[in-house]
């Protein structure tokens, strides 16, 4: 069926909004507007404005008050406007959302999703463009959800809903609009996203999610050319981080290079760097590799193409990872 | 100490009494109406609550400086605030209370060794919040005022008949978080009711440090039904918390009821009042204390208050007898417990670092 | 679009209008005062400004259209509140504007080219803050509500004679930021002026979804003093905020004001206000225009209006020619600016990441 | 001098309000109370309450209001009461207060230290012992400093307030009341913090910071008594992040063993794990290890020596490291 992530992911929340009456949306101007990406187009008046809930414009309040929601028994799913203005409601999705389960021992359950179109590349002014992911894979309580692909962008935030546990659900804006044809299909009972091969290969790991996927899949088609084969993985969640996946490869592969438009200095890739360093040293022919954002704070977006990994630089490092080896294995013969 | 004496403007909403210090029952014409189911037998019963919450503080203090409780809060005076209010809930009207609410959670039936648990450090937290429809108690200021908003806008969603219930204090009602509770609540007209104890301190701070009006007239000012009461005098609290709920549960919309109390004690174990305020404001509040006015109140009534007091004392002395029972019992937790209900469901990273900490852990014990 | 039938309780301040919608004088016995020293000049000056920036908008509008901006945010219908309230500020008065700002900064002498070189995306901010005594324009909603707030208090600290002004929306009062702002502005009776303009919509949401009871209002309870104006009519801005900078710069603590406008446009060019709003709220509003009213009052004066328009009209086109010559020759930002400014002092990782990309990306264009 | 770290630093705010008129402190309880640690303990009533500040109860407001001050040409230096208390203020510290200097395009400066006293060990209830440092290390813009002793934060908090850029300061708060003998000197002009080897060591690098700096002393003496030599390293600011220092050691030792309270993903230990692989790679015998705090809310107070790293959790990785470095060298043999 042809259809974007946007209408996918218009269909998930109509979809959970159908099945289960628990379920209710809150944000701003999700409800008449549809949102101001028209995710949540025609759900207020299919579903009325007591389950597409428009809020008062502010964040802590949105997140404080589907906790409180979910105390009553609620599913709430909340959207965060941009990336940028997740931050007022850090404290509530910190020191509540995250770790009510857990101050309560267990009696209270937090099925929270919040959902926020993360990540640049669409020529936004400050405050539109942030990758905020690392901050909540930090956060020991949320699950964290970055789906790539239109299949799973449906799927995913069906799981999310359906899950006891808050999830933060990070939507690659930019690749809101890009027509494909995608069967969406409900999740499997019980089954909980892992990280996927995307396209398999043999000399180099390569890790991406999220809006990165698919330049690492334009990646592995140049490499390709050059004689070099890329396994593309996408983590698909960041917590939990399916480290077992990358692992595997990396050790047929000997080889990574971990990809996100998120500041370098203890990201995403930090993490899979350190753990696949641990599990696989002994397999590993050279230092795994980030290719990032750099640490900066988002700069205008005249300059954002610097500032996002393209596929020049994801190759730079692909090269870099490969050289080594060649230089090596030249040594060897 | 130059803070303390910021005056603040008068406010336009008047400040009710039924009981004056000396336990005069004055006239009310609003709030009046509201007492004229409470006979008694009820009197009695708050007056038990408020002697058993005092004796309460002291144990607990007490446990405390013997080093069984890591810390206390003492809710010392603000006995009458906190049943006056508790006691006008239904019981399934949902609270959510800051850390200072002890005498709310035992007048819902919490029981002894869930009240102290939490204060020994042995657990995350005390009693199962849909036993006794009162969420974890909050540490951070303010936070629990958006859960109660959101709470009672579930409760106007699906037409429920509760009201939700936040309980904060003065210092509280400086953070974004409750302001934005006033304003999720108004705009939805949900049922909450915003319950402030102005124990005129947050810490070290005086309350006009945080307000330079009344609190009650800055919850007006959000479109709140607001009263503001005499805190100590147990009938104002409860004929306003009977009004507020019922303003709110007939879908009239939110209300907010600022209690004006006193903090006669420290603000932990932790804290030494000493420091920055004088006695003789202590000295002034424990000339309105709320227990010594409802005992004025019962003679004045003639009722028979030496048995009435005896009866008090026994409930205290048993909860006395159950709170050292309960600590001295208490076992310490387990060191699974420590990654037990962090998610709710599977987590796979969970399940490896608990099974690779409790593998060290019994290698340690058992090896070297 | 139910959410749009909310009734706003009526406040209990009244809203001065100074000049009804047919540009009659309408006595003000507490702001008259203010108007004192506004000559004829004055007001032609007015009329110029508004006309220029009606003429910015629809030129950034266009621009946009092109593609020489990523983005515009239109102020049109809101150039009494900007320009009233601006020209009542004394040049020290520091100021902290929303993203809607324009005609503010263009009144404090602020360069084509940086209007809109940060709508371009070509930099991080437009002009320097220290020349111009505006802070950085904010898009995160509300902050800078706090940032007036402490640059109040640094005034106060140190007996300066200046105001700082904070400016933001309707939708900006229901965040904690600026509820917070207003205590702490409160707490040391700072000289800080919080200038709302309601324009009624926050992107679609009516104001009524943020409050029930007029903004006004809740301020007031705040214990800021507070006016509430017909935010098309400049004369009632200019006096309010005259008389609102002269509370505040007297040491009488901090004040408010409600400027009660209309957002004639869309939020911003990504905006389609179709969508969520009748159009005859817009005829309506359309009714009130601004500078329509302020013609008929010079009109009324017996003013030449003809040339003050012309003259207003020729400082718009010459507006429109600076901003068009500005866009065309406006330079994209080069890659090494992407490391600069992110720290003040020296700061190795910055250095050595800027090095490895600038080394790379030479290596790139000379080789491969 | 006979002292404490609350002296110290008690003293270094003495000092930099006495030296600079522009310094303001700003915080709940810091005036008449003298702060809930007493950091602050007679400053109000030297300085004066325009100078030593007690705010309303509101960190956002009073995180937002040193950057108003800021604007205004002071030098706020703010306390947070305790690390847990952080997330209210997170979006003035993480849009505002790290960005502004690069918004503005150098044109403002943000010289605001902000003290978030941190950690776990003293029996606190929760909210109380957390350790956020990584999410600043995370955040482009802000500088973030965890003194270990007693010198470092007298001296570090002078160079944090004389800072240019925005400082959070993370003070060990266990560590408040050790006596110890410490000369307090001014920081030298211009020196900006280094990562410093406490102790020389040959065989394994361990790295921490702030209250596990200590615990690793300890483990380098008992490693001592079984003919293990560790050299120490604390790393004294998190942000910049010195691994020069760092490297050059592991280059020595290669080994490395990073120590931290705070959570294990994405955390500090990641970024130094991932850093030190790809710059050290040839000269690692061992995949650095990391021994952290859990991937869980903070514990309550009876199970927090579980959580803290503690001697045996840092001897136990040493011996890892060490173990398979002796296989190894058994097997060359
Ligand atoms: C967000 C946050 N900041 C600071 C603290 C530290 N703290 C604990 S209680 C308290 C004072 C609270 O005063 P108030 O709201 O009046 O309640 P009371 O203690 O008087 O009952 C403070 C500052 C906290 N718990 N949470
Ligand atoms: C913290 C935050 N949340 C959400 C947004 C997205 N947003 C931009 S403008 C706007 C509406 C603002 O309305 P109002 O305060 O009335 O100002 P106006 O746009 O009408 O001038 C919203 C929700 C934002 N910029 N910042
Ligand atoms: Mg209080
Ligand atoms: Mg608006």
């Amino acid at each position: 069926m042809a259809t974007t992530m946007l209408k996918a992911l218009n269909k998930s929340l109509h979809d959970a909004l159908d099945q289960d009456e628990k379920v209710i949306l809150l944000g701003e101007d999700i409800g008449t507007l549809g949102g101001v990406f028209r995710v949540t187009d025609g759900l207020k008046s299919k579903f009325g404005e007591h389950r597409v809930v428009d809020t008062p414009l502010a964040e802590s309040g949105i997140v404080g008050s589907a906790i409180g929601l979910a105390y009553r028994g609620y599913r709430p799913v909340v959207e965060i406007q941009f990336d940028g203005f997740t931050y007022p409601a850090f404290d509530q999705l910190v020191s509540q959302l995250a770790k009510l389960h857990y101050r309560s021992r267990g009696r209270v359950k937090m099925p929270v999703t919040v959902r926020i179109p993360y990540g640049g590349g669409i020529g936004s002014p400050e405050h539109h463009s942030e990758s905020p992911e690392a901050y909540f894979a930090h956060t020991a309580g949320l699950r964290v959800f970055a789906p790539s692909s239109v299949e799973d962008a449906y799927s995913m935030l069906r799981q999310a809903i359906a899950c006891d546990d808050p999830v933060i659900f990070f939507e690659p804006k930019r690749r809101y609009h890009e027509k494909t044809t995608a069967e969406l299909l409900p999740p499997a009972p019980d089954a909980s996203p892992k990280a996927k091969i995307v396209r398999p290969g043999e000399d180099v790991t390569v890790v991406g999610y999220g809006p990165t996927t698919y330049t690492l899949v334009d990646a592995a088609k140049a490499a390709e050319d050059e004689g070099t084969s890329l396994e593309v993985i996408d983590l698909r969640t960041l917590d939990p981080l399916d480290i077992d996946t990358v692992a595997e490869s990396v050790k047929r592969t000997g080889k990574l290079v971990v990809v996100h438009e998120a500041s370098r200095t203890s990201g995403i890739g930090a993490e899979i760097c350190a753990e696949i360093t641990e599990r696989c040293f002994d397999y590993l022919e050279h230092a795994p590799l980030r290719v990032t954002g750099f640490d900066i704070p988002y700069p205008p977006s005249r300059l954002e193409s610097h500032h996002l990994p393209d596929l020049d630089r994801v190759m730079h490092a692909v090269d870099t990872v490969m050289r080594h080896h060649e230089a090596t294995e030249g040594a060897a013969k | 100490m130059s803070t303390q004496h910021i005056d603040v403007a008068a406010g336009c909403l008047p400040t009710h009494q039924l009981l004056n210090v000396d336990g005069k029952r004055i006239p009310d014409e609003e709030l009046d109406h509201y007492l004229k189911d409470l006979k008694e037998a009820d009197l009695a019963d708050f007056l038990r609550d408020m002697v058993v919450l005092r004796r309460m503080d002291n144990e607990a203090t007490a446990l405390q400086r013997q080093g069984q409780l890591g810390l206390w809060a003492p809710l010392l005076g603000q006995e009458a605030a906190q049943i006056g209010s508790v006691r006008a809930t239904n019981d399934d009207d949902f609270i959510f209370p800051s850390y200072r609410e002890h005498g709310v959670a035992w007048a819902r039936g919490v029981k002894a060794e869930d009240l102290l648990s939490v204060w020994r450090g042995a657990q995350a937290s005390g009693w199962d919040p849909n036993e006794v429809n009162i969420a974890c108690q909050q540490i951070v200021i303010g936070s629990q005022a958006l859960h109660a908003a959101g709470y009672g806008m579930g409760i106007k969603f699906d037409g429920g008949k509760q009201v939700s219930v936040a309980y904060f204090g003065d210092g509280a009602t400086s953070q974004g978080d409750v302001n934005e509770a006033m304003v999720f609540a108004a705009s939805y007209q949900a049922p909450v009711l915003f319950f402030c104890q102005n124990n005129q301190w947050a810490i070290s701070e005086p309350v006009a440090l945080q307000s330079r009006t009344q609190i009650a007239d800055r919850a007006h000012g959000f479109g709140l039904k607001t009263w503001r009461v005499d805190g100590n005098d147990i009938l104002a609290v409860y004929a306003a918390t009977k009004a507020a709920l019922n303003h709110a549960r007939h879908g009239l919309g939110p209300a907010f009821i600022e209690a004006v109390t006193y903090r006669m004690g420290s603000h932990t174990t932790a804290d030494d009042p000493t420091r920055y305020r004088k006695s003789e404001q202590l000295e002034e509040w424990k000339a309105k204390d709320p227990i010594d006015r409802l005992v004025k109140y019962l003679h004045e009534m003639g009722a028979d208050v030496q048995s009435y007091e005896q009866r008090a004392q026994n409930a205290a002395d048993d909860l006395a007898a159950k709170l050292r029972e309960a600590i001295t019992s208490m076992e310490d937790p387990k060191a699974e417990e420590l990654f037990t209900n962090v998610y709710a469901e599977k987590h796979e990273p969970t399940e490896r670092a608990a099974k690779n900490y409790l593998d060290y852990l019994a290698d340690f014990e058992g090896g070297e």
